[in-house]
C-alpha cells in the first residue's frame, strides 16, 4: 500500500497511530495526580518529540545507511529556523512558505558544506562537518549578529515589514503564526474525560503531518534503489567505484536530503515558536542528533524516533522533578525514610538529569548495541520464544531492520 | 616585532594544552584503536586533583573569635588549617601555597588508576565495537565523570593558585633589546610550556629508546603480528592507557592556576583537541603535537587586533579554517596514516 | 590489435621501478595470464588499467579509447569489470541485493536518484539478478548476509556480480588466493565455463600455475617490471628462462 | 473551537468541575496580551521558577533557586518572614497570593534561550504557572519575556544586565528588578574618576555578544564623558577560555586601565590571565596599572580567588548593606543556608515578593492589572517622594528601583538616589549622590568563605 511491503505499511500505522494519538498516550496520568509530573502530553514537548524525531530520521538518512557520521547537522537546522523567522519578520505569519524557504535554505547549505566535506570520509569527513557547524555557531553569536541577533536569537518585532500580513495586531502586539488565516497555530482543544485532561493544538498536529510525510519518505528511500547503494557505499565504496558507480552524488544527495530534513525541522520549530537561537547550531545540538538516532538504533526505521523521544523526555520532564516533588511522592512515608530516600534519589533529578542520561547512554550502548529499537526486538522474541518456540529468523530479507 | 614574539609565546603556551590532551587522545587511539571522548573529562579529573590537593591541605578545625561577627551577627568562627596547626603557620602557609607541585604526586597514581579501571572496565568491551559506539560510550561517560565532579564541587570555577614564588611575569623584552614590559610573560605559563615540553619528550623517548615502548610502536603499526610473536600486546595496552590518562591529568594539573578548574572544562577542551588530533594525521604522534603547536599559534595570531580589523571575526573561527583548509588539501591531516579511520 | 593494448608503460615509486617499459595486448575473447614473481609488478600493472594508479608514461587503450585519466567507475562503465585478490562484496547487504546493484548499474550509469521506487519492485533487475544467482548456483542463498558466506560463495558471488554487467575485459587478481583445493577447483570450473559460454576476454593474474594452465590461452611472465616472455602456456612451460626467472623459485 | 493553549489548567478545573467528566469543548479568547492565562481556580498558585541547572551557572542558579524557596515560606507564612516583616504595607501577610498557597514548580533554563523556552513553555502549559522567573543571562531574560508576552504571563526577569532587555526588547510583560549596564556606567564612573583620576587610556576587552557590546559602549560613554580616552576595544569570542593573546597586547598599547566586560567563566578567566600577566603590578604613563571589571558578581568572583583584589565594578546589591530590607533577607537567608545570599539571589526573593505584593493589591494578578497597578505607584512618585522614588526607566517601563526611605514602602531595597533624568538612556550623565552598588572586591570575600 502506497508502495510500501506490508511489513513496512504496518510499521508505519503504527506511527501514524502514535503521532495522532500523542496527546492520550502522553498523558497517561490524571492530572491532579502525584504522577502527572511525568505526564508529557503538553504541546511544547509533543512538538519537541516529532520536529527532533523528523531531524532525528534525516540524520539517519545520511549516517544510518552511508555510515558518514556528520558532526555538523544542527548548522542546517539553525539555518532552517533562521531562514522561517525572516520570513515571518518580512513576508508574514503563515508558516507554510517559511517552512518551504527553511526546507530550500538549508538543502542549499547542505549542498554548498556536503560538496566540501565529501571529499573526505571517515573521521575527516566528521571533523570537517564540525568545523563547518562551528563556524557557522560562532559567527551567528558575534559577527552575524545583524542576520541573527546574536546571543538574544532572532525573534520578530512590531517594526518588522510583513508586506503580506501585518506588522502588528489591532491590539499592537506582535501577530502570531497561522497554518491557514484564522487557524492560529497555538490554538488547541482541551478534552476532558474525568480527571484526565487532553490537549489537541493545531501546532502540534501539523509536525505530526510532517513527521508521518518524513516517516513515510524515509520509509521509501531506505527500500528504494537508492537507499539501496546508500547502503552499499557503507559496506564497500571500493567495490561500489569498480561497479561503475560513482559514490560522491549518491553521498551528497544524502547528505542534502537529510540536510532538508534538518531544515524542514527547524523551519518546524521557528513555526511553532518563532524565535531562533544560535545554540541550535553549537555541536553539542549536533551531537545530541547523534546520540539520539545511535541510542535509538542507527540504520532502522523507527529507531531516531524513539531515541529522540527519549532524550527530550529526559530532559523536559527530568529536569522538573525537584526535591519539593520528590517530598510530595515520598510524603507517606516515615520522615526519616522519606528524608533518606530523597537524598538517594536527588542526584539523579533536577538538575542531575545529565548525570541520569549519562549513565542511561552508557547501559544503553553497552547492553543494547543496537539501540532502543533492539531492546523492543528483544523483548519482542523473549514473548515470541514463548508462543512458539522457535521460529526467530524472519529478518532476513530486511536487513536494515 | 614586539607583538609577534608576544604571540608566538602565547600560541606556543596554548599549543602545550592542546598538544598534550591530542598527544593523550593519540596514544589511545593509535594503540587501542579507540575514539575516548571522555579525554577531556580526564583533564578535567586532573585539573581537580590539584583542586582536591588544595582542599585537603586547607582542612580546617575552627576557632570561635568573640571579638568579631560573621555576617549574621554571630561570633565569628575562624577556619585554621590543620597544616597551619601542625606545622606552624609558616610552614603551614608554605605548604599549602605549594599545592599545585604537590598535586602532581597525588594524580599520577590517581590518573594511571582511573586510565586502569576505565580500559578493564569499559573501553576493554568495546575494541570490537564501531566506532560510533565508542564514541557514545566515552561520551557518556565523560557527561557521567563531569556531573559527578560538579555534584562534588560545584558548577563554579574554583581558584587554584599557583605558588607565590611563579606571580608575575618574567620581562623577556629586556632581555632581547626591547624596552621594559615590551614582552612580558607570567612565570607559571613558562612553567607549563617548559612542563609540557618536558612530557612530550618523555613519551617520545619512552616510545622510541624503551623496549616496552618498541613493542607499543610495534602493536600501534601492526597489532595481529605481534600478537602472533607471543608478545601480551593487551596488558602493554592498558598500561597505555594508564599513561595516556596520565599525561591528560598532568595537563589537567598544570593547567589549573592558568584558568580556575570548573567542571565543563573538559568538554571546551574536547572538541579543539579532537580538531588538533584529526589535523595532526589520525595515529600520528608527531602530527597531534605539530598540530597543536601550529594551531595555538595560529589563534593567537588571529586575535591580534591588527589581524581582526582586516577580518573580523576571525578569532572566532581560525582554528575551524585552518583544520577545512589542511584537511582539504592533505587528505590525512599533517602526518596521518593511510586508511586509519577513513571508514 | 587487442581489445587491451598497453603501450610503453612506465611506473615509478619513489625510486623504485615498478614498471619499465611493458607493452601487452589481450586478444578478444581470449584469457590471458600475467604470472611473474612476488614483486613483479603484476598488481601495479593491474591498478594501471583501471584506474587506481596511473603511469608516469605511456598508454593504456581498451577498445580504442585511452583509459587514462578516468577514474575506476568510468573504467567500469566502458566494460572493464575486475576481481579483487580478497573479494570485495558489499557484506551488510544480502546476496540478492548484492546482484542487483551492478545490474542496476549497468541500466542507470554512475548515478540515479530513484529515491522512490521500490528495490523489489524493478522486475526487470529481479530477474535477471535472480538469473545469474541461478547461473553461479547461489539461488537458494539469496537471502543470506553475504558477510557470513564461505570465501568460495563469496568469490562466486564476486564474479556473478561482475558478469552480471555484461562486460568485455574481465580482470582477475589472484582468484583462488588463499583458498582450499576444493574451492579452487570450482573456481577453475566456473571460469573455464565462463570463458567457454561467453564472449569474453578475461586477464588473469595468478600465483597457482594448475590455475594458470587450465584456463589460459596466453601468457606474460613479468619479472622487475618488465614483461620476459609472452607465449602459449605450452610453450611458456618450457621456456629456459622463465624456469629461471619463476618457475625454477617455485620448484 | 479553537483557543488559547495557554488557558489549559483554568479550563480544565473548571470543565472538570461542571461537566463531570464529559468532552467540554471551550471558546475563549486569544489569550495574547490583554488577556490572562491559568488563572488560579483552587486553592493554589503555582509560580514558575526558570533556572540554570545545568551548564556553567548552575550554581548561580542553584542560589537563585534558594531564594524562591525562601520567598515561598515566607509568602506562605513559614520562617520568620523575612523582608516581608519590613513593609510598611500588611498586604502580604503570610497567607500566600490573595489567601492562595503558592506553589512553585522549577526547570532548567541550561542559559540557552531555546532550552529556556522550552522550560518556561511547559510550566505554562502544564503547570499551569501565572509567573515565570529567574535566569542568569540577558539572552535568556529576552527569549523567556517575549514568550511570556505571547502567553500572557508575567515574566519577573533574574539576573540580566544588558539594556536591551527593558529597552530595545522590551515587552509589557516584563519587568526587572537587575540593573543594566547603563546604570553600571552611571554608578561607576564617578567612583573610578575619584579613585583613577580623569586622565586615564582605557583598554576594553569585550564578549563578543550582545551583553557584552551594551556593557562595552554604556562604560565606555561614561568613563569618556569624565575625560578618559578609549584606546581600543577588542571583542573576545563567548567561547574563549584562555585570554592571554588579548591581554599580552594591552601593556604595549599605552593604555592604564584595563576594563573587563566579561561574565562568569568569561571573567573569571579574563581576570586570572590579566593578573597572572602581573599587569597589577605595573606602570603606565606614571601611573599604576589598573583593572576594572564592571559587572561584579560574588559568586563569580570566587572563581578568580585572590585576582579579585582592589578591583572596582558595581553590583546590584550586596549582602552588607544595612538597611532594613536587606539585615532581614540576609538573616533569614543565612540561617537557613549558612551563607549569605548573592545579588541573583535578592534579586530573585524580592522579584517573587514584587509580585506577590502587586498582585495581592491589585487583587487580581492580571498583566494588565499589574501594569497599571505599577505605573500609579510611578506616577505618583512626586507626590510621595519621601516614601520612595520608584522611577523607571522611562523609555523602558519596567525597571524597578524602590528607594529605601525611613518607612521603607517596597520589598526591595536598594541605595541610588536616581532622578527621573538619569535613567534616560541617552541624558547626560547626572551627578549621584550615593552610590553604593561600586564595591571593592576585596571587601566581599568575607572571612568565614575563606576556606569554601
Amino acid at each position: 500500500m502506497f508502495g510500501l511491503d506490508k511489513k513496512d505499511f504496518n510499521l508505519f500505522l503504527v506511527v501514524a497511530a502514535m503521532a495522532l494519538l500523542a496527546p492520550f498516550i502522553l498523558n497517561p496520568f490524571p492530572t491532579d495526580s502525584a504522577l502527572a509530573q511525568f505526564n508529557a502530553g503538553y504541546p511544547d514537548l509533543m512538538q519537541r518529540f516529532v520536529i527532533f524525531g523528523i531531524f532525528a530520521i534525516g540524520f539517519n538518512i545520511l549516517f544510518g545507511l552511508t555510515g558518514y557520521l556528520s558532526f555538523g547537522h544542527a548548522a542546517f537546522l539553525g539555518v532552517g529556523s533562521y531562514s522561517a523567522v525572516w520570513v515571518f519578520k518580512l513576508l508574514g505569519m503563515n508558516v507554510l512558505p517559511a517552512i518551504a524557504l527553511s526546507v530550500v535554505v538549508a538543502g542549499l547549505f547542505a549542498l554548498l558544506i556536503g560538496f566540501v566535506s565529501l571529499r573526505r570520509s571517515g573521521i575527516y569527513f566528521s571533523i570537517l562537518t564540525l568545523a563547518f557547524a562551528q563556524m557557522s555557531f560562532n559567527l551567528a553569536y558575534s559577527v552575524l549578529t545583524p542576520i541573527t541577533n546574536g546571543e538574544t536569537g532572532l525573534q520578530l518585532t512590531l517594526n518588522d515589514p510583513r508586506i503580506l500580513g501585518s506588522s502588528a495586531t489591532a491590539d499592537g502586539s506582535i501577530p502570531v503564526t497561522n497554518l491557514l488565516p484564522g487557524l492560529e497555530i497555538r490554538s488547541a482543544y482541551d478534552l476532558v474525560i474525568g480527571p484526565w485532561s487532553f490537549t489537541f493544538n493545531v501546532g502540534y498536529y501539523l509536525c505530526a503531518l510532517f513527521l508521518l510525510l518524513a516517516f513515510y519518505l524515509s520509509v521509501r528511500i531506505f527500500r528504494s534503489p537508492f537507499g539501496m547503494m546508500l547502503r552499499a557505499v557503507k559496506s564497500n565504496q571500493q567495490r561500489m567505484h569498480y561497479t561503475g558507480l560513482n559514490t560522491r552524488p549518491y553521498t551528497l544527495a544524502a547528505f542534502v536530503i537529510s540536510g532538508m530534513y534538518a531544515g524542514l525541522a527547524g523551519g518546524l520549530m521557528a513555526s511553532m515558536d518563532p524565535l531562533a537561537g544560535a545554540e541550535r547550531m553549537q555541536w553539542t545540538a549536533s551531537g545530541e542528533v547523534v546520540l539520539m538516532t545511535i541510542l535509538g538504533g542507527a540504520g532502522t526505521l523507527i529507531g531516531p524516533v524513539l531515541g529522540a523521544g527519549f532524550i527530550k523526555y529526559f530532559e523536559n520532564i527530568f529536569s522538573k522533578i525537584n526535591d519539593n516533588v520528590l517530598h510530595g511522592w515520598f510524603a507517606f512515608m516515615p520522615d526519616g525514610l522519606e528524608d533518606f530516600i530523597v537524598t538517594i534519589i536527588h542526584p539523579f533529578i533536577g538538575k542531575g538529569w545529565h548525570l541520569t542520561l549519562g549513565i542511561l547512554f552508557m547501559l544503553v550502548v553497552i547492553f543494547l548495541p543496537g539501540g532502543l529499537v533492539e531492546g523492543g526486538q528483544r523483548i519482542a522474541k523473549m514473548f515470541r520464544k514463548k508462543s512458539e518456540g522457535t521460529d526467530t529468523h524472519v529478518d532476513a530479507k530486511h536487513p536494515a531492520e | 616585532m614586539d607583538a609577534i614574539i608576544l604571540q608566538i609565546l602565547n600560541g606556543l603556551d596554548k599549543g602545550s594544552a592542546y598538544a598534550l590532551i591530542a598527544l593523550g587522545l593519540t596514544l589511545i587511539f593509535g594503540t587501542l584503536g579507540v575514539v575516548n571522548f571522555a579525554h577531556g573529562a580526564l583533564f578535567m579529573i586532573g585539573a581537580f586533583c590539584a583542586v582536591t590537593v588544595q582542599r585537603i591541605l586547607t582542612l580546617s578545625y575552627e576557632v570561635v573569635d568573640e571579638t568579631q561577627t560573621d555576617f549574621l551577627g554571630n561570633p565569628l568562627k575562624v577556619k585554621v588549617p590543620y597544616v597551619e596547626s601542625w606545622f606552624g603557620p609558616e610552614t603551614g602557609a608554605a605548604i599549602i601555597d605549594w599545592a599545585v607541585p604537590l598535586a602532581i604526586l597525588f594524580a599520577i597514581p590517581i590518573m594511571i588508576a582511573i586510565g586502569f579501571i576505565m580500559e578493564r572496565g569499559l573501553i576493554k568491551h568495546f575494541y570490537k565495537r564501531p566506532h560510533a559506539d565508542q564514541i557514545l560510550v566515552t561520551f557518556g561517560l565523560a557527561i557521567v565523570l563531569q556531573e559527578v565532579i560538579k555534584y562534588f564541587y560545584g558548577a563554579n570555577p574554583i581558584p587554584t593558585g599557583a605558588p607565590d614564588v611563579f606571580r608575575g611575569s618574567f620581562d623577556f623584552g629586556v632581555l632581547l633589546g626591547f624596552d621594559p614590559n615590551a614582552i612580558i610573560y607570567p612565570y607559571w605559563r613558562l612553567v607549563y610550556f617548559s612542563f609540557a615540553a618536558l612530557i612530550i619528550g618523555g613519551v617520545f623517548a619512552f616510545l622510541q629508546f624503551t623496549t616496552f615502548g618498541m613493542v607499543v610502536r610495534a602493536g600501534m603499526a601492526d597489532r595481529e603480528t605481534v600478537g602472533l610473536l607471543g608478545i601480551n600486546i593487551d596488558r602493554r595496552f592498558t598500561i597505555m592507557f594508564g599513561l595516556a590518562a596520565a599525561v591528560a591529568g598532568l595537563a589537567g594539573v598544570m593547567y589549573a592556576p592558568i584558568n580556575s578548574p570548573n567542571y565543563h572544562m573538559g568538554m571546551d577542551f574536547l572538541v579543539l583537541s579532537f580538531v588538533v588530533v584529526v589535523v595532526g594525521g589520525m595515529g600520528s604522534l608527531p602530527g597531534a603535537v605539530l598540530a597543536g603547536f601550529l594551531l595555538g599559534i595560529l589563534e593567537s595570531f588571529a586575535s591580534m587586533n591588527e589581524v581582526k580589523s582586516i577580518l573580523p571575526g576571525i578569532d572566532q573561527i581560525i582554528i575551524y579554517l585552518v583544520a577545512i583548509i589542511i584537511l582539504l588539501t592533505r587528505p590525512r591531516g599533517l602526518m596521518g596514516r593511510k586508511g586509519v579511520m577513513e571508514d | 590489435m587487442g581489445i587491451l593494448e598497453v603501450k610503453d608503460v612506465n611506473k615509478r615509486f619513489g625510486g623504485l621501478q615498478a614498471l619499465g617499459n611493458v607493452n601487452l595486448s589481450v586478444e578478444e575473447n581470449t584469457c590471458h595470464a600475467i604470472i611473474g614473481p612476488n614483486g613483479a609488478g603484476k598488481s601495479t600493472l593491474l591498478n594501471c588499467l583501471i584506474g587506481k594508479l596511473i603511469p608516469d608514461t605511456g598508454s593504456v587503450m581498451f577498445d580504442g579509447q585511452s583509459v587514462l585519466g578516468r577514474t575506476p567507475y568510468q573504467i567500469c562503465q566502458m566494460g572493464i569489470s575486475r576481481v579483487f585478490q580478497t573479494p570485495e562484496i558489499f557484506g551488510d547487504l544480502s546476496v540478492l541485493e548484492n546482484m542487483m546493484i551492478p545490474i542496476f548499474a549497468k541500466r542507470d550509469g554512475a548515478f540515479e536518484l530513484n529515491a522512490l521506487s521500490n528495490v523489489f519492485g524493478q522486475r526487470d533487475i529481479l530477474e535477471q539478478a535472480e538469473k545469474m544467482l541461478e547461473e553461479m548456483n547461489m539461488a537458494d542463498k539469496r537471502h543470506m548476509h553475504a558477510a557470513s558466506m564461505s570465501r568460495g560463495d563469496k568469490r562466486r558471488l564476486e564474479i556473478g556480480m561482475c558478469l552480471s554487467q555484461q562486460p568485455r575485459l574481465l580482470l582477475l587478481d589472484e582468484p583462488t588466493a588463499g583458498m582450499a583445493r576444493a574451492d579452487t577447483n570450482n573456481t577453475i570450473d566456473l571460469l573455464k565455463q565462463i570463458k567457454d559460454e561467453r564472449d569474453i576476454t578475461i586477464a588473469i593474474i595468478e600465483h597457482d600455475m594448475h590455475v594458470v594452465f587450465s584456463l589460459s590461452d596466453r601468457i606474460t611472465v613479468l619479472a622487475q617490471g618488465t614483461p620476459l616472455v609472452e607465449d602459449t602456456p605450452d610453450k611458456i612451460k618450457g621456456h629456459p628462462k622463465v624456469r629461471e626467472a619463476y618457475l625454477g623459485e617455485t620448484a | 473551537m479553537s483557543k488559547s493553549n495557554f488557558t489549559r489548567r483554568g479550563v480544565l478545573k473548571t470543565g472538570a468541575m461542571s461537566a463531570g467528566g464529559l468532552a467540554l469543548p471551550t471558546i475563549l479568547t486569544a489569550a495574547s496580551h490583554a488577556g490572562y492565562t491559568n488563572a488560579p481556580t483552587g486553592s493554589t498558585v503555582t509560580l514558575g521558577f526558570n533556572v540554570p541547572q545545568t551548564g556553567p551557572y548552575a550554581d548561580e542558579g542553584a542560589d537563585e533557586l534558594r531564594a524562591y524557596e525562601l520567598a515561598v515560606e515566607h509568602l506562605n507564612g513559614g520562617g520568620d518572614g523575612g523582608m516581608l516583616s519590613t513593609f510598611s504595607s500588611k498586604e502580604l501577610d503570610g497567607s500566600g497570593i490573595l489567601g492562595k498557597k503558592v506553589e512553585f514548580v522549577t526547570g532548567d533554563t541550561q542559559t540557552k534561550s531555546d532550552a529556556a523556552r522550552a522550560s518556561a513553555k511547559s510550566m505554562i502549559e502544564k503547570d499551569g504557572a501565572v509567573m515565570i522567573t529567574g535566569g542568569s543571562s540577558s539572552g535568556v531574560a529576552v527569549a523567556v519575556q517575549g514568550l511570556c508576552q505571547e502567553a500572557g504571563v508575567i515574566f519577573m526577569a533574574g539576573l540580566t544586565h544588558s539594556n536591551d532587555t527593558t529597552g530595545k526588547d522590551k515587552k509589557a510583560n516584563g519587568f526587572r528588578h537587575f540593573f543594566n549596564a547603563y546604570m553600571s556606567a552611571a554608578a561607576l564612573a564617578p567612583v573610578l574618576q575619584k579613585l583613577y583620576g580623569s586622565d586615564r587610556k582605557a583598554y576594553h576587552l569585550t564578549a563578543d555578544y550582545t551583553w557584552g557590546w551594551t556593557q562595552e559602549e554604556s562604560i565606555a560613554a561614561a568613563t569618556e564623558a569624565m575625560g578618559w580616552e578609549t584606546v581600543e576595544k577588542v571583542k573576545t569570542p563567548l567561547a574563549a577560555t584562555d585570554f592571554s593573546s588579548y591581554i599580552a597586547p594591552v601593556l604595549n598599547s599605552g593604555a592604564d586601565v584595563l576594563v573587563l566586560n566579561h561574565y562568569g567563566g568569561n571573567m573569571v578567566n579574563s581576570l586570572t590571565n590579566a593578573v597572572q600577566f602581573g599587569l597589577r603590578e605595573k606602570q603606565v604613563n606614571g601611573k599604576n596599572f589598573e583593572i576594572v571589571v564592571p559587572l561584579y558578581s560574588r559568586l563569580m568572583a570566587k572563581g578568580a580567588g585572590e585576582n579579585v583584589k582592589g578591583i572596582h565594578g558595581s553590583t546590584n546589591w550586596h549582602w552588607s548593606l544595612q538597611d532594613e530590607g536587606s539585615k532581614a533577607f540576609v538573616k533569614s537567608f543565612g540561617t537557613k543556608y549558612g551563607f549569605p545570599p548573592s545579588q541573583a539571589a535578592h534579586t530573585c526573593y524580592v522579584q517573587t515578593l514584587l509580585y506577590a505584593d502587586a498582585a495581592t493589591r491589585q487583587a487580581r494578578s492580571t498583566p494588565v492589572a499589574l501594569r497599571k497597578h505599577w505605573k500609579g505607584l510611578n506616577s505618583t512618585v512626586s507626590a510621595t517622594a519621601r516614601h520612595c522614588i520608584a522611577p523607571t526607566i522611562t523609555s523602558a517601563s519596567k525597571m524597578f528601583w524602590w528607594c529605601a526611605g525611613k518607612k521603607t514602602q517596597h520589598p526591595s531595597s536598594t541605595f541610588l538616589k536616581w532622578s527621573k533624568s538619569h535613567l534616560r538612556h541617552r541624558s547626560p550623565m547626572p551627578p549621584i549622590t550615593r552610590c553604593l552598588p561600586v564595591v571593592n572586591w576585596d571587601h566581599v570575600t568575607p572571612a568565614h568563605n575563606r576556606a569554601a
